[in-house]
Order: structure tokens, then C-alpha cells, then sequence
């Protein structure tokens, strides 16, 4: 494995770590999409990476093209959810998310 | 020294990643999210894979942070973005270490696996691209018609219509 | 083979019946009783009509082929068209009781459907060859016996309903798990592919959990008293005619029949046979309310016929086989007594009750008629069965198993005179009741009738159930 | 007649978006639901056409494509029906046209919006039955979990954007997982095509890159738990069921949690990861785990649905033990157990929106003795529950009883005896339900209630024909597989 390998999924691991961390750490709900973006960063990597590993670099760019469509859709339907729930509760915490209990 | 070039931005890449976590502000947050997209547009570039990486930059630092930056400003709370330090101070010690020591595990698998690397950084040539997304991803391209779609409705949904209770 | 269609109407007609009645109930009550009676009695004239063949040493058999060792079929060997025809006959009278009985109360439709669809499970149980087909009539006799239990709505009763489909599920389910065992063990759930295989310990532990879950033996018992709350047509039902019997059949087919038992068991089960006989005896002498003293009753007379099946001699399984008869005549006659009672009075407490026997004669002497069947009177039928199943235990392997029953059956007189002075003499506490409707009465009195009638004739049914034992060849 | 009757699968629903959009406003909402109803019957005719033809020819899959030449590269993700993908189209048109039925009679002013992403999450749907390649299954999951959100919010309430929220924050993580993990084998197999991924690992345990795959392994069965709600990764399920508008826990209850988790489960471990011992033990154990752990936390719920979101997760694992049994039985069984399940849970969730029609409410503390005011209703719940509890003769019995056979024969005698005694569970809760909601005595406030009636009753009913004639005629299609060879 050359040193380029390593480094890339090295960086891939720690942009899912951040975030991870982001995710359990925030009570924000806009935070929470954010930091699945950023595990999305990782992952758009990793494909790409895996691409240029097996030299079929062609087949894996549509595979990133088609994922980061979908990436924007869940994106903004994320957001429309956020915004009305902002027009419901008056905020975006994850607190407030408390009307299904079992 | 291409190589040199892909390293650097990943690290930087990492670094916004990194700042898109720690910022307070969600604005702040969002153009980081942003800045680390660009970031990975560049590698992608420098890897070869120019399709790809033209599609991170425009879409998904483009549109997304565009996304954010409205969904931010619809709901006026670039400021009140709490943090969970003060009530779980045990957890947010302890879960970073458990994330660290997972992530050592895994890239000591990984780095123990032998990747057959067969042609690294060859950048793909447009024909290669071409049938590569018209006539072997056939169901993708349908796919993507049909999420379009559905994103669509979801905003007519979202965002469109008055509610009424 | 002839005469296959005579099973196929026998447990087809109430199962498929039962579904029709609601129809019929809403457009013409009447209609829907009298049909209600005329399926069960189909199923006891088809039994009555194969009991020849039966006996001949060539039962009808009817099988269908299925892949993976699912064959299914039904069997109408003597044991089978026995317990047929006792369950459907004793079905039938406490049908035609609850023509009075239920008639001022709601949600008749599904009374009858469930009751018919009962008998249904009940005569499918007996016929089939099939491991599958008797777990699949088993719990529809026990959804059956939920919706019965629960026939008042009130929120307790309903409670006890539950309760009741639990266990009793609960049981199946370990029974089935025993199934699964023996399945994987032979590669078929045909029982009759199977006949004379040894079974493990464990299968035997997991199907007796159900048995006895069902036949409300001791550790699993609990629920069959609390069944008390539903309408004494029904208790008598469950007691008498289908539901513990279903446990005790099985347990024939089983384990007398098909499979080859370990030793160890021809005592263990009469121990525990024993116990529950003695506890629950104990039980009824300190009860009060007079469905659970019957109750009680019930599952302490079950101990005799677990021993009578159990203990390993041919007499005494022949006189087990008898006792389910004569018990289910007996106590079947003992609950709609009770129903009437209960029906007139408006209690449940014999406490509050004393001197019914001036208003309500009729019932008071199928009381005592029903009553010394079970305790072991002679000439009741009751009597010869008891001494059969006891005598077959003296001879056994293990003796001292009788004197338990012995003390048992002392007991049993001791309770059900207990009652009946209670109830039927002493001081007058309803002096303006009357007796309950004119089906109910005949009904009791049909019973008492069959249960004198068992004993004086005793000849007939002693000669089949001997002739259906000695037929198995095992001793 | 077969390339007509498989493009319908995707192409019809397509179509219908297109009709439905060009039809005036004012106008839209009853013309919609009708459109609905002639799409989901179509696919249901679709599928036994093609079934019956599958059988004809003696075949056992048919590939086809949508716009493109079929025989185009090798290694080109094309689409492919076999028996198993086409029980699973026969489902959606069956669940889809339950979830119409209730939708006529509840939806109201949403109809035109509510049948536009009905088509969209069943065009997800049918594209995850038909895809034949990793990479596919996970856009089509996607789609499916978009349009689910979507219509999970559609009422705009409170609680329905909570929920949504909350699945689509653990469908994003799922759909990362399982993405990192196609990412981690591409990049040993060149290619996401079923076959060629699955030649490419048929030596795993050998090779070079063993433990990568573990990790990848890993990743993919969390992903895919994740989206099925099997018992550790639960969390979103019985919040997204609760709080959607009734029409959708109709759909979502009786197929898309089933197709988005369980039919990629069995499908990948089908065609990819053939006979890998470590993943079959590990989903026989969370399997087991979801089977207990669904059916005690039922016991507890307040809310009919809640209780059906349990229940939902209880029965998903003895479809997933089915599964890995890893024998031709067991795989069988956790068939015919996916198409029972879609057609009790359905049921179920009709009740619910009858019920909650109704009365308004669905906790079952302020509900009691409706089964004299709500007959059909409460029938269909007891025979759905029976079947669903497996008690004999109904549908359910016989799926349970060949999964738990499967188990105890291939892969371990005390997870049979496990998942059988578990039923108990099933049972109790069942009778919680219907002591509170059916059976009992009327409560006051409950007396002038009357049966849904209409659409609602009719769903209900047709779908318990399908349980009892399923469970009576067992024997008849246990002989008919036998005939085909397939048992």
C-alpha cells in the first residue's frame, strides 16, 4: 500500500469521525444534516479512491455523480422539514422533538 | 508532486471538516462545509476524475451551501446553536476517545489489507466516461429522473403549501 | 377404502357449519339454533355409523400426500370415533340446554358459532393422523374457548379469557416446540409413519407441558377455575365435553398409541397425576363458589384418568378410557345443575344458598344422580370406572400410586356431598324461584339418565373401551 | 406480452406521474386516487402475468430493460424478475392499493400530492425488486426513503415532521454505511453487477483482502439493519409509524420498511454474499434479538399503531432468521413469511385508520368494546392477529412453522425453540389490544360510533380473505412448489 493510499483514507475516516461527533454532539437539527454532509465528503471519497484503486475510475465518477444528486435531494428535504418544524416549535432544537414517546 | 498536491488537500480538507464541527455560528458552519466540498473537488480533480469532481464543486459546494445558507436564515438561528458540553461532560470525554480508537482499528485493517493497485491516477478518458454513464448505468439515470421527481413534490409538500391546522 | 366421506361430514359439517350461523342468526334466530343442534348431531351420528368399522380392525383412513413429510390425513380408529361420539353426544345435550340458557343475552350469533366451531376443532382433533393437523384444531379450540370464556365483556371476565388462551397457547407452543423435536428426529409429522418410535425425554417433557396446560392439570391449572365466569353452558363444555378432554385424547393418542415411552415416565405421570388430584380435591373443600368447587373437581378427576391411561396395565388404561366418558356425562349433567342454580338464584356462593331442593326438584335429583357418578357411587357408571382405574393401578409397576387415588376419591365424596347438602337442603333462602326452562331441565335430566343408565348397562361401554385397548396390542 | 407486463413494473407508475400532473387542480383529488387504484391493480395483474409465464417457460428469472438496448456491455446494470422479486411486486400492488383504499376516505385535500409520491415511493419500490446491481439497490433505497419522508409529513402536523425527521436522519446514516461499504468491495471487484461481485468474493476467505471485507461486511448489515429496524437500530421505526397521516402506516407498516431493509437483505445475501457463515450468524442472532425484543416492547405500548411498529420489528426478525437459516427452506419460508406479513400487518394498519377514522384517538386506554359498533373491523384485527401470532390454519402459521424448521435444522436447535416460544409474546400482546380496543365492554363516550364504512371496511376485508384463503389452501401451494421443484 503506497503512502497516498493511506493518506486519503485516513483523511476519508476522520471526516466520518467528525462527523460522528457532530452528529451526537449538537442539539441543533441544521447541525445534524451538516454533519451527515460531511460523513457524505467521506464517502464520495472513498468511491472515488476506489475508482483509481482498480482503474475503473470511469464507472466510479457515475457512481458519484448519481450520489451526490441524491445527496442534494435529502439535502433540501432535510430543509423544508427543519424550516416547518421551525414554523411549528419557533426553533430547530432537538429537545423540543419530544411528541412521540412509547 | 501531484501527489504532494492531493495530500495537502486533504489535510486542509480535513481542517474545514474539522471547523464546519467546532464553529458556533451556523453560518460559519455551513461556508466550512462548503470550503471542505471545494477542498474534495480538488483532489477528485487531481485523482483524475474530472467528472466528478466538476459535480462536487458545482452542486454540492454550490447548491447545498445554498440550501443551508437559506434553511439558516428561514429559521434565525445562526446564532442559538447550543453545544451539549454543559450537561454531558463524561460523554463528550468519552466518546471522542471511543470514535479515535475505533477509527485506529479500522485503519490498522485496512492498512493490513493489500490493495492491488492496478492504475492509479490514470484520469478517465470522456469516451470511457460517456458509456460508462449511458450504457452501463442505465438504471441510475432512471433513477435519477425518479428522485428529481421526488424531490419536486417534496418541495411542492415542504414548502408550497399553506397548512392548515 | 369406504366410507372416507363418513369422517369428512362428521368433522366438516360443524367446522364449516359454524361459519353459517351467524348469517342465519341475523335473519332467523330459531332457525340458527335448531341448526346449530342438528350439526353437532351429525357429527355424533357419523361417529355412531363408523364405530362399527372402527371397531373391525379396519379403520378408514384418509390421507392426502404432501411434500416434506407435511402429509396430513384423518384416521377413524376406535380410540377416535370413542372420544367422537362421547364429546359430540355430551355437545349436543349442552347445545339443546343452551337454548334456554342463553336467550336473554347478547352476541348470540358468535355463541353459537363459536360452540359449533368448537365441536368442530374437537371432532378434527380426534380423526387426524397428523402431528400438525392435531396442533392446528388445538388452537382453534383454543381461540374458540377464549371468545366463549369471555362471552359476559365485562372487563374481569375478559381478563380471565385472556388468561385462559395464554396458558393454554403457552402450552401449545412448548407442544409444538416437542413437535418440531420430533420432526427433525424423523423427517415427518405423519404419526402414522412413525408408530412405535421411541421419543426423547425432552420432546415428552415440552408435549406434557401442553397436555396438561390444556387438560388444567396441577402446575398449569390455575386458569380453568377462573374460567368459571363464563355461562355454565359453556364451563360445562369446557369441563365436560371438549376442552380438558382434548388434553387427555392426545395424551392416548400419543403416548398409548404412537410412541414408545421411556419407564421412568409410568411413574412420573401418575405422581403427578396424584398430586393434582389430591391438591385440587383439597382445593374444592375450602372453595365456596360452586363453579369453582365443580371445577376443582374437574381437574382432580383428571388425575384419575391421567393415572388409569398412564399406569401401564391394560385395565386400567380401559378404564380410563371409560372414566372420560362417564366423567363427561357426570359432570357435564353437574354444570348445567349448577347453571340452573346460578340462573334462579342470581348467586354463585353457596353460602347464600340452602333448601333449593323443595323449588327446584328435578335439578336436585339430576344433582345427586351426576354427583354420585362422580364420587364412585354404585350402580353409577362412575363406579365401575374407578374401580377399573384403580385396580389397574394396584396391579402396576407402582402400586402405591392407588392409595393416593383412594384418597382422592374419599375426598371427592366429602365435597360434592358437601355441596349438595348446602345447596339442596337446609334452611330456605329463595323461596319463590322456579325451575329454569323446559330445555334446561330435560337436558340435566338426560344426563342424569345416561349416567345411571352408563352404570346399570355397564357391559356395553366396559366391552368397547377393554376391546379398543386390547386392540392397540400393547399388553 | 412479457416485455409489456415487466416495463409496466416502471414504466407505468412513471406514466401516471406524467397523467396525474396534467389533470386541472380543482379536479385532481378524486381522478388521482382513481389513477391509483388502476396502477396498483395493474401491477398486481403484472406480476402473477409474469409469474404465470416465469412457470410457462420454466425459467427461472427474465431480464429485461427500461429505454436502452438490452444488450448493451456486459457488466450494464440491467433488470431482472425471479419468483421471489415478483411475490415481492404482487405485495407492493397489494399494500399500495390497501393504503388508496384507506387514502379515498381520509386524506382528503391532500389526494393529488399523496398519489403523486405513492407513485414515486412505489416506482422506488419496484426498482429495488428489479435491479441487479449494488449500486442500483442503493439509489432505488434512496428514492424509497425520500418519497417515504415525504409522505410521512404530509399532513405538515407536529408530530408527522418529527418523525420524519428522525427517519430521515437514520435512513442518511444507513445509506453512508451501506455506501462506504459498496465503496470498500469496489474497490476489489471492479464492478457492482450481483454476479460479478459475487464471483469476485466466492474465494473471501482466502484472500488477501479478507479483513477489509469485514469491515465492509459489517458496515452493510448495520446500513441494512438500520432501514429495516431490526431490534439494536430500531430507534426511528415505531416514531415514523406513529406519527404518519393513517394512509401512510398503511404503506409503510405493510411494505416499505419491508422492501427498503428486508428484501435488500435477502436479495444480497441471495445473490452476492452466497453461504458466508459469519453473516448468517450474525443476523440469526439479530434476528433472535429483534423477535424477542419487538414483541416484549409491544406488550407495553398505548398506541395501536406503537404496538404495530413493535409487533412490525418482532415479525421482521423471523423473516430475517428465515433467511439465515441459509437453506432453500428457510429461504422459502422467509418468502412466503414477507408476503403474509404484508398482508396481516396491512391489515392491521387498516383497522388502526378505521379505528382512528372513527374515534379520532388511537391510544387503546380510551378505546374499549368497539367490536359491537365496528364488527368488520374488529374481525379482520382478531383473524390478522391470529395469523400474525401463528395460530393454525391462518397464513401466518405456515410461513413461522417452515422458518422455525429451517432453523432448527440448519443453524441451531435452541434459536427454533427461541423464535417459537417468543410467539407466546405475539399472543399476549394481541390479547392486550383486543381486550382494550375490540373486545370488553363499551365504553359511554363510544356508543354512537359506527363502522368505517366504504372503502376502509372493503380494504380490510379483502385483505383477510387473502390471510385465510393463504393459510387454509396451504397444502395446495406447499404441493404446487413441490411441483416446480422449488421445495
Amino acid at each position: 500500500m503506497n503512502i497516498v493510499s493511506a493518506i486519503i483514507l485516513t483523511a476519508a475516516l476522520l471526516m466520518i469521525i467528525a462527523g460522528m461527533f457532530c452528529l451526537v454532539r449538537t442539539y441543533n437539527l441544521i447541525r445534524i444534516i451538516i454533519a451527515i454532509e460531511l460523513a457524505m465528503k467521506a464517502i464520495t471519497l472513498l468511491l472515488v479512491f476506489s475508482g483509481w484503486v482498480n482503474g475503473n475510475l470511469a464507472l466510479a465518477q457515475t457512481f458519484v455523480i448519481t450520489m451526490i444528486v441524491l445527496e442534494v435531494i435529502v439535502a433540501v428535504v432535510a430543509a423544508g422539514i427543519i424550516v416547518s418544524l421551525y414554523r411549528k416549535n419557533g426553533n430547530v432544537d432537538i429537545r423540543e422533538l419530544t411528541n412521540l414517546k412509547g | 508532486m501531484q501527489q504532494f498536491f492531493i495530500v495537502l488537500c486533504l489535510v486542509l480538507m480535513v481542517l474545514a471538516g474539522g471547523a464546519a464541527v467546532m464553529f458556533r455560528s451556523m453560518l460559519k458552519s455551513s461556508i466550512s462545509l462548503a470550503v471542505a466540498s471545494a477542498l474534495l473537488a480538488a483532489v477528485l480533480f487531481l485523482m483524475g476524475a474530472y467528472w466528478a469532481s466538476i459535480f462536487e464543486l458545482s452542486v454540492c459546494s454550490g447548491l447545498i451551501t445554498v440550501v443551508f445558507v437559506s434553511a439558516v436564515s428561514l429559521t434565525n438561528t445562526d446564532r442559538c446553536s447550543e453545544v451539549r458540553v454543559r450537561e454531558h461532560k463524561a460523554r463528550v470525554a468519552v466518546l471522542p476517545a471511543i470514535l479515535i480508537f475505533a477509527g485506529a482499528a479500522l485503519l490498522f485493517i485496512l492498512f493490513n489489507s493489500d490493495f492491488n493497485i492496478v492504475a492509479s491516477a490514470t484520469p478517465a478518458s470522456f469516451s470511457a466516461f460517456k458509456e460508462a454513464l449511458w450504457s452501463l448505468r442505465q438504471a441510475d439515470i432512471l433513477g435519477q429522473i425518479i428522485v428529481i421527481l421526488a424531490g419536486t413534490f417534496a418541495v411542492i409538500v415542504l414548502f408550497k403549501e399553506r397548512d392548515n391546522i | 377404502m369406504e366410507g372416507q366421506g363418513i369422517i369428512f361430514i362428521c368433522i366438516f359439517v360443524p367446522l364449516i357449519g359454524a361459519f353459517l350461523l351467524p348469517i342465519i342468526g341475523r335473519f332467523m334466530p330459531r332457525l340458527r339454533n335448531i341448526l346449530a343442534l342438528l350439526f353437532v348431531l351429525t357429527a355424533f351420528i357419523s361417529a355412531a355409523i363408523a364405530l362399527p368399522q372402527a371397531l373391525s380392525g379396519t379403520p378408514i383412513l384418509w390421507q392426502m400426500e404432501l411434500p416434506l413429510g407435511f402429509t396430513m390425513g384423518f384416521l377413524a380408529d376406535g380410540l377416535a370415533v370413542f372420544m367422537a361420539m362421547t364429546s359430540s353426544l355430551v355437545a349436543s345435550i349442552i347445545v339443546f340446554y343452551s337454548f334456554g340458557y342463553i336467550e336473554h343475552y347478547p352476541n348470540q350469533n358468535e355463541y353459537y358459532m363459536m360452540v359449533v366451531l368448537f365441536i368442530g376443532s374437537m371432532m378434527g382433533l380426534v380423526f387426524s393422523t397428523n402431528l400438525l393437523l392435531i396442533y392446528l384444531f388445538w388452537e382453534i379450540s383454543a381461540v374458540c374457548c377464549w371468545r366463549l370464556i369471555g362471552f359476559y365483556r365485562g372487563k374481569d371476565i375478559v381478563l380471565r379469557a385472556d388468561k385462559a388462551f395464554l396458558v393454554t397457547v403457552g402450552g401449545a407452543l412448548l407442544m409444538l416446540i416437542g413437535f418440531i423435536s420430533i420432526y427433525v428426529q424423523t423427517g415427518t409429522f405423519n404419526l402414522l409413519d412413525m408408530q412405535g418410535n421411541a421419543i426423547s425425554n425432552a420432546a415428552m417433557v415440552l408435549i406434557l407441558f401442553g397436555i396438561l396446560s390444556k387438560s388444567a392439570t396441577l402446575p398449569l391449572h390455575t386458569w380453568l377455575p377462573d374460567a368459571g365466569v363464563a355461562p355454565s353452558p359453556v364451563t360445562s363444555l369446557l369441563h365436560a365435553a371438549v376442552l380438558v378432554k382434548i388434553g387427555v385424547y392426545v395424551y392416548a393418542r400419543l403416548f398409548l398409541v404412537n410412541f414408545q415411552l421411556d419407564a421412568v415416565w409410568e411413574t412420573a405421570v401418575p405422581v403427578i397425576a396424584g398430586v393434582s388430584a389430591l391438591v385440587s380435591a383439597g382445593a374444592a373443600m375450602i372453595e365456596t363458589d360452586i363453579k369453582r368447587i365443580i371445577a376443582y373437581s374437574t381437574i382432580s378427576q383428571l388425575g384419575f384418568i391421567f393415572l388409569g391411561l398412564s399406569c401401564g396395565t391394560m385395565v386400567g388404561a380401559a378404564g380410563g378410557l371409560l372414566y372420560i366418558l362417564m366423567h363427561s356425562l357426570a359432570k357435564g349433567g353437574l354444570f348445567l345443575c349448577a347453571g340452573i342454580v346460578e340462573h334462579s338464584t342470581h348467586t354463585k356462593d353457596i353460602n347464600k344458598m340452602g333448601g333449593l331442593a323443595k323449588c327446584l326438584p328435578i335439578t336436585a335429583v339430576a344433582f345427586a344422580c351426576c354427583a354420585f357418578s362422580v364420587m364412585g357411587i354404585p350402580p353409577f357408571g362412575g363406579f365401575f370406572a374407578k374401580f377399573m382405574v384403580i385396580n389397574g393401578a394396584a396391579t402396576s409397576a407402582s402400586p402405591w400410586v392407588s392409595v393416593i387415588f383412594i384418597i382422592g376419591a374419599v375426598m371427592t365424596i366429602i365435597y360434592l356431598l358437601r355441596v349438595f347438602i348446602k345447596v339442596f337442603f337446609g334452611e330456605i333462602t329463595h323461596p319463590d324461584i322456579k325451575e329454569g326452562s323446559w330445555e334446561m331441565v330435560s337436558s340435566v335430566s338426560i344426563l342424569a339418565a345416561l349416567s345411571l343408565l352408563g352404570g346399570i348397562f355397564i357391559n356395553l361401554p366396559s366391552y368397547v373401551t377393554t376391546f379398543i385397548i386390547e386392540s392397540l396390542g400393547r399388553w | 406480452m412479457i416485455t409489456f407486463a415487466t416495463i409496466s413494473f416502471l414504466g407505468l407508475p412513471l406514466l401516471a406521474i406524467l397523467l396525474l400532473n396534467i389533470v386541472r387542480k380543482e379536479t385532481g383529488g378524486t381522478i388521482s386516487i382513481n389513477i391509483g387504484f388502476v396502477v396498483s391493480i395493474i401491477q398486481m395483474i403484472a406480476a402473477v402475468v409474469c409469474l404465470s409465464l416465469l412457470w410457462l417457460h420454466g425459467k427461472d428469472f427474465i431480464e429485461f430493460s427500461l429505454f436502452w438496448d438490452m444488450n448493451a456491455t456486459l457488466g450494464s446494470a440491467r433488470f431482472s424478475v425471479d419468483l421471489f422479486s415478483l411475490v415481492v411486486l404482487f405485495c407492493i400492488g397489494m399494500v399500495s392499493l390497501a393504503s388508496l383504499l384507506t387514502a379515498k376516505k381520509t386524506i382528503g385535500a391532500k389526494a393529488l400530492n399523496y398519489t403523486n409520491l405513492l407513485m414515486v415511493i412505489m416506482l422506488g419500490m419496484n426498482g429495488i425488486a428489479v435491479v441487479t446491481d449494488l449500486f442500483s439497490l442503493y439509489v432505488f433505497l434512496e428514492i424509497t426513503g425520500i418519497a417515504s419522508f415525504v409522505m410521512i409529513a404530509l399532513l405538515h402536523d407536529k408530530r408527522g415532521l418529527e418523525g420524519a425527521f428522525k427517519y430521515l436522519v437514520m435512513s442518511a446514516i444507513a445509506s453512508a454505511l451501506i455506501l462506504g461499504s459498496l465503496a470498500l468491495i469496489f474497490t476489489q471487484t471492479g464492478s457492482l453487477v450481483y454476479g460479478d461481485v459475487a464471483n469476485a468474493l466466492a474465494d473471501w476467505r482466502n484472500a488477501q483482502y479478507a479483513p477489509l471485507l469485514v469491515v465492509a461486511f459489517v458496515a452493510f448489515i448495520a446500513g441494512f439493519s438500520i432501514k429495516a429496524g431490526i431490534a439494536p437500530f430500531h430507534g426511528w421505526l415505531p416514531d415514523a409509524y406513529q406519527s404518519a397521516p393513517a394512509s401512510v402506516s398503511v404503506l409503510l407498516g405493510g411494505i416499505v420498511t419491508k422492501m427498503a431493509g428486508v428484501y435488500a437483505i435477502i436479495r444480497v445475501l441471495n445473490s452476492v454474499f452466497v453461504s458466508m457463515p459469519m453473516i448468517n450468524q450474525t443476523l440469526l442472532i439479530l434476528g433472535l434479538i429483534s423477535i424477542v425484543f419487538g414483541a416484549v416492547a409491544a406488550c407495553g405500548q398505548r398506541d395501536f399503531k406503537r404496538i404495530l411498529a413493535y409487533s412490525s420489528i418482532s415479525q421482521i426478525g423471523y423473516i430475517i432468521i428465515g433467511i439465515a437459516s441459509g437453506s432453500l427452506l428457510g429461504f422459502v419460508g422467509a418468502m412466503l413469511h414477507f408476503f403474509n406479513h404484508a398482508t396481516f400487518k396491512t391489515t392491521l394498519f387498516v383497522n388502526s385508520a378505521a379505528v382512528e377514522a372513527q374515534t379520532g384517538t388511537t391510544d387503546i386506554d380510551q378505546l374499549g368494546g368497539l367490536q359491537a359498533r365496528m364488527p368488520v373491523t374488529a374481525v379482520s384485527s382478531i383473524l390478522a392477529f391470529l395469523s400474525m401470532a401463528g395460530i393454525p390454519p391462518l397464513a401466518g402459521f405456515w410461513s413461522k412453522l417452515l422458518i422455525i424448521i429451517a432453523v432448527w435444522q440448519s443453524a441451531s436447535v435452541a434459536g427454533g425453540a427461541i423464535a417459537l416460544a417468543a410467539s407466546i409474546f405475539t399472543a399476549a400482546y394481541f390479547l392486550i389490544l383486543q381486550r382494550k380496543v375490540f373486545f370488553g365492554p363499551l365504553e359511554d363516550h363510544l356508543t354512537e360510533i359506527t363502522e368505517a364504512k366504504g372503502t376502509i371496511s372493503l380494504a380490510a376485508v379483502l385483505l383477510s380473505i387473502v390471510t385465510v384463503a393463504f393459510g387454509v389452501l396451504f397444502p395446495v401451494i406447499l404441493n404446487f412448489l413441490h411441483l416446480q421443484g422449488i421445495l
